[in-house]
């Protein structure tokens, strides 16, 4: 992208004075970008970034949590990702349960497990699958492995979501968003084709984007563009979906990783917390791989740590977590009271964090 | 609350366990500075030392690791008659410990530091894998007066050894909990500030102190022994060990004289000053139950040694701890 | 945890993976989801490979940005 | 040899750990004389800090526990203008640790109070349950010179921030080697007394300094803001940061600006002594890469900030650390 | 004792002036309690006191330390007497390998497994069971625990030993030794009778003798003075074996505990560390019980440190520790090289401590 | 790992054990190899009571040495 001035595009979005827009990231790394760029405090009040269920870990019911204390504590070594740890269930975390002698460990990849399986055989491990399309196929690859060299050792506790379908509940429940900052990496997984279908449903405009503070721009300046223009597009049969990030998002995806999510997994409706159940937005372990799976599925109990908090209306889009009566008062990092806040990916972690 | 690894983090997490547990107790301006480094009055030549406690459980009877720590870096700095002034403290906490608890242990050692008149000037805190546990590392300053010189090789023939109170309670305390056995045997934990400054002030000449901690009587008169190159010589009668504690170590196979103590010290003076030393010293806290216990001898062979003559006139050699396979006690 | 980035294969590997090089850092990448070679710039995330990076993109976008200038 | 429960009974294992590892290492005569607590001169004025070092791997590329926690503690008393002096070490080892392995950490400890300039007066060893970990607290007095006041209160607007390196190379080396990510990056881990006492003696007038540890620049930056009521501008593109950390970080999702570090410090000084400051770093040893990052501002609004200006003109507001869930790195 | 003046008798063994005896203490604790008790430096040196194999720890030969490490590392947890801790195997101890992750706890009394067991079912736990005739009842006590009580975790690994049959050894061995301080806790279980048979065998006087100072002197005195007048003894056809601890030995000894011990234990072979095998000096648990055995038939091997060490010697009371050329050279409870230095009630460690 | 002392039983408890007093420490002794009351002195042994204390020791230890005595 260097190659791309952004400045005129960047004054473009600072001069906007048309109607207003509420343009919505769903990618927890889009979050974090767009709070590091600072590019909120650039752009005209007319344009409203607000962040969407972009954090895959953020938005494992509670009931996630809590099946993975159990078979922690039933003597299962857990293995996850690092942001995993603080996210609250019922009564505790897996951090908290840590210190008590919950046995857990984050590692970088999902494939990091694999020695810790073959150098341990008589522990038992469960990896916590949180993820969407991007991560969904590290999974796959891991099931390869495990098939492959037949490890009785592991076992998978899924709580997996895709992507177009929360899009489509969103536009659903009355989100009143008028476009939608595509999940890049997401994308490259499920090209950008998979979002055809919801864009047309609703007639909303989205852009694929990249990560850097300038394709930020660029995504933005295109999303924007095609709102103001969205009757010029439909009238000529143009896509409203937009491809911003080329370089690694094909229309198509990674068919070969698509190939490989149908083999292992199937559809099914799933719980995200603070906004209930999606139908259809759950990826589940197939039967015939069954034994793999530690007792992923009625995974539904979303309890709510604080009646207060508004976190199924921030993930909704519906108020900024500013707007939140808990923000900053009795919601911070350190004492969260909703998901949002928990996840370094979560939105009012990252509003909190970079002064938003 | 339970505290995780972000409290070790150095970011928020860290400054909230800061601001809520340890500067509210040890209230004092330097502490309050937050800055990485304390910057406070010297003095001339001083006295410094560190000691880590591992205590466990950190709560029994008669005290908790927090009054422990304090007590342990006092004690050995007074013992080269230091004026104890500043303590440094790094705490290394377990995942998984309450912070109900935490405030408890700190609420003692700042009230230990009070009573023993010292300030807590700086502190780190860290945070590491495993079950709940806590561990303290204090280190400390103190101010030494000029023309002063109490250390260990100054031992003299004739010296006569003083023993502030019973051996074994701090040692029998931690075992029994360890061990499960009952009894209302309590620590001794406390700081010797007034033992120490009264002889001071008194003038009396003394020869050498040490606090008698882990390995006991037996360890600590054995090393003074060595490095001054005296004998000594112990009256068994005399030394002073509660029924209980007896009868404790007698269960377990101890012997009160390798029992490890976190408030006792023996004072060694010449023999024309022991009488009005043990007078200062029985009228100050702590010091109550203080004996004369033996005498500081020639060496008669080539190694120095300490020796009690038992009941029935035998002699027995003392030497220091070897392994008892104990339990941590401090 | 949805971090992606950008790395160089060094090397192709028996287990499935291939070294990749992040400016010095390296990544045993599983290969699992993309044909590659040594040399392939690639995205990687949680120590798999997810895709081959292209070059040509800023070219296109403004070909593209053109085409909306048009529409409006 | 490995070390068990026993080499911390305060007894003979004791001892024996004592003299053939420790007291070896740190030839000197206060050491030597195996007392309980350290008698040496003092100064009027002077400074104290304490850290405690958990680090794992306690060996890593470019450095060990061992030169960690003499370098963490002289560099807090360096940070407030004081000339490092006396440290006190408290180590706490986990039954199972290798005494060969104890021998190189404490050789490096060695090695390293000689490179800062500061004598080991006094120690403590304490083993507890556990895997063969070692951990040590280190606590260190300094001298302060009459007039010298460097705090983190003393933030002027106009004032130029110097950072003397590049950042996150102690923090990626230790998170290299936990998350098995194999580059060349090294831990940054160093005394900082040369460039300090370089500063001092050209008198340069230091407002503030700070080394940037836990917490990474961020926090430290933004701590001292707060301190001073100030707010702090940076420039992105004039902060050093390798490649391969700067990739190191991209891979994990973490930001260079909150990785710790332990060989790098911020120096504050007045704008029209900030060229000759840069120039007394650059001359100095760790100082190489110094370069002037930003600028203290009058608080813009009613709470103190650290901002920096984006590539796309954005303003980014930094906080302190929360939680980044890492393992530990000191 | 405290009504018994012993100053005569203290004098008596101090001007003794007649043929050089050699009375051997069999007892770990008499070997503490004589050291402690400084008698040896009072008494005449034609007395010479010795301490044979009265440690029960220090007897277990290293095959029982290395079948503890291999339960141990198949992931049971050992539970042991704090003196075991550091009795060497053939490559390492109990203590080294807990530091590098054998779960290893040690306890005030066997029983005290019971609440352990309980309270973790998932967990097999092993007690290693040394001793004499003192423990071993009490390991019957925890047999009938665990069949009342029906627990299925715990095991035992046992190396016990008998004190007669050890006996009846050194003196068919040519241990040289005119008379034996009797050992007063196995004889409270034994009963002076079971002394008779070896006393009567060899003519050796026996003396069951207490552990305080008193007592002491008065066992010895009366020793002394049985050895003195052995031939009045015969011919008179008293007995050799005199009862010095009355309070709590009694002939018969405690027959309770005798029956328990036979119907739980049967006798066999056992090797004794430095002395090799003793015939019927061992008590293995019966088939019946055989279920509640870890293994402890068949441990013999019995492997030396040093070559150099005299630890047998020692054992059978043929030379004294001194006499050993590694004693306080090469040989101390730091580095020691025999099995008489390790534990606390080893004649060579009590003789390094207690400066003998 | 032999030490065995006396003290007094100042409970009979369920569980098979007695409650012993050595000078205020109290154990729970196993009693399943000595009858044992309240008040009794007894020997424990790692756990266990091993037998009762009786009292009337010096006497007979006199009169034994007198025998002695006599032979020699
Ligand atoms: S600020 Fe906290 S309580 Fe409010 S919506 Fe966000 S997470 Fe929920
Ligand atoms: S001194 Fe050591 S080597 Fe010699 S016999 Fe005793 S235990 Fe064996
Ligand atoms: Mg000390
Ligand atoms: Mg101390
Ligand atoms: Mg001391
Ligand atoms: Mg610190
Ligand atoms: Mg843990
Ligand atoms: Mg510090
Ligand atoms: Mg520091
Ligand atoms: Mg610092
Ligand atoms: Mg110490
Ligand atoms: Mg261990």
């Amino acid at each position: 992208m260097a190659e791309i001035d952004v400045k005129k595009y960047v004054e473009f979005l600072q001069k906007y004075d048309g109607e207003e827009l509420r343009l919505m990231e769903v990618c927890g790394s889009h979050t974090a970008a767009i709070s590091k760029s600072g590019i909120k405090k650039i752009i005209s009040p007319k344009i409203k970034l607000i962040s969407g269920p972009g954090c895959p870990v953020c938005v494992s019911p509670s009931a996630f949590v809590d099946k993975l204390i159990e078979l922690g504590r039933d003597g299962a070594h857990i293995v996850c990702f690092g942001d995993m740890m603080r996210i609250p269930g019922k009564e505790s975390s897996l951090n908290e349960e840590k210190g008590k002698g919950l046995k857990v460990d984050y590692v970088y990849s999902p494939m990091d497990i694999l020695p810790m399986a073959k150098e341990n055989p008589e522990i038992n491990y469960i990896f916590a699958c949180v993820g969407f399309e991007t991560t969904i196929p590290v999974y796959t690859l891991l099931l390869d492995a495990i098939i492959r060299d037949d490890i009785k050792n592991i076992k998978l506790l899924t709580a997996l979501k895709t992507m177009p379908e929360a899009i489509d509940f969103l536009c659903a429940n009355d989100a009143k968003i008028d476009g939608f900052i595509a999940p890049g990496h997401v994308s490259v997984i499920t090209g950008t084709k998979a979002f055809y279908e919801v864009s047309n449903k609703y007639k909303v405009p989205m852009a694929v984007t990249g990560f850097s503070p300038k394709e930020l721009v660029v995504g933005i300046y295109a999303l924007t563009k095609t709102c103001i223009n969205k009757d010029s597009f439909l009238k000529s049969g143009k896509s409203l979906v937009g491809n911003y990030y080329k370089s690694v998002v094909l229309d198509e995806g990674n068919t070969k990783a698509k190939d490989n999510i149908n083999k292992y997994f199937k559809k099914g409706d799933a719980i995200w917390r603070g906004m209930g159940n999606i139908k259809n937005s759950g990826l589940y372990l197939k039967v015939e791989y069954s034994k793999y799976d530690a007792g992923s599925f009625d995974l539904i109990e979303d309890y709510k740590i604080n009646k207060a908090c508004r976190c199924s209306d921030v993930l909704m889009g519906k108020i900024s977590s500013k707007e939140c009566p808990l923000f900053k008062k009795y919601c911070s990092p350190l004492t969260p009271q909703g998901a949002c806040m928990v996840s370094s990916e979560g939105s009012c972690y990252q509003a909190f964090k970079n002064g938003d | 609350m339970i505290i995780t690894m972000a409290h070790g983090s150095g970011g928020a997490f860290t400054s909230e366990l800061i601001d809520k547990i340890f500067v509210k107790e040890f209230d004092n301006e330097t502490v309050k500075e937050l800055e990485d480094c304390a910057v406070i009055p010297g003095s001339k030549k001083i006295a410094m030392t560190t000691d880590s406690f591992v205590v466990k459980p950190i709560e029994y009877p008669g005290g908790d690791i927090g009054r422990l720590c304090i007590c342990g870096t006092v004690n050995d700095l007074l013992m080269r008659g230091a004026k104890a002034k500043y303590i440094t403290c790094g705490f290394i906490i377990e995942e998984g410990a309450n912070s109900e608890t935490l405030k408890r242990i700190v609420h003692s050692m700042a009230e230990t530091a009070k009573e023993a008149g010292v300030i807590i000037v700086a502190g780190d805190t860290k945070v590491i894998d495993g079950n709940g546990g806590i561990m303290i590392n204090t280190a400390g300053v103190g101010f030494v007066e000029e023309g002063l010189d109490i250390s260990s090789r100054n031992l003299t023939p004739g010296d006569l050894v003083i023993l502030s109170g019973n051996l074994g309670d701090h040692h029998a305390t931690i075992l029994g909990s360890r061990m499960n056995i009952t009894n209302s045997i309590k620590s001794d934990n406390a700081p010797l500030t007034d033992i120490v400054s009264n002889l001071l002030k008194e003038k009396i000449n003394i020869h050498t102190m040490r606090d008698v901690t882990r390995g006991g009587l037996a360890t600590v008169l054995t090393e003074l022994s060595r490095s001054s190159r005296v004998d000594i010589k112990l009256e068994e009668d005399k030394i002073p060990v509660s029924n209980a504690v007896r009868d404790f170590c007698g269960l377990l196979g101890l012997d009160p004289l390798y029992m490890g103590n976190e408030g006792k010290c023996i004072i060694v003076v010449p023999k024309n000053e022991a009488g009005k030393a043990l007078e200062v010293i029985r009228n100050s806290k702590y010091g109550e139950n203080a004996v004369i216990i033996g005498e500081v001898k020639e060496m008669a062979e080539d190694k120095a040694c300490v020796y009690i003559e038992t009941e029935i006139g035998g002699k027995r050699i003392l030497d220091v701890l070897q392994d008892e396979g104990l339990p941590r006690i401090c | 945890m949805c971090v992606a980035i950008p790395g160089v294969i060094t090397q192709i590997n028996d287990n499935n993976t291939a070294t990749v090089d992040f400016n010095g850092n390296l990544v045993n990448a599983a290969t699992g989801l993309v044909d590659v070679s040594i040399g392939d710039n690639v995205l990687v995330h949680a120590g798999c490979i997810i895709q081959k990076v292209s070059k040509s993109e800023a070219e296109e976008i403004l070909d593209i940005f053109k085409e909306i200038e048009e529409l409006s």
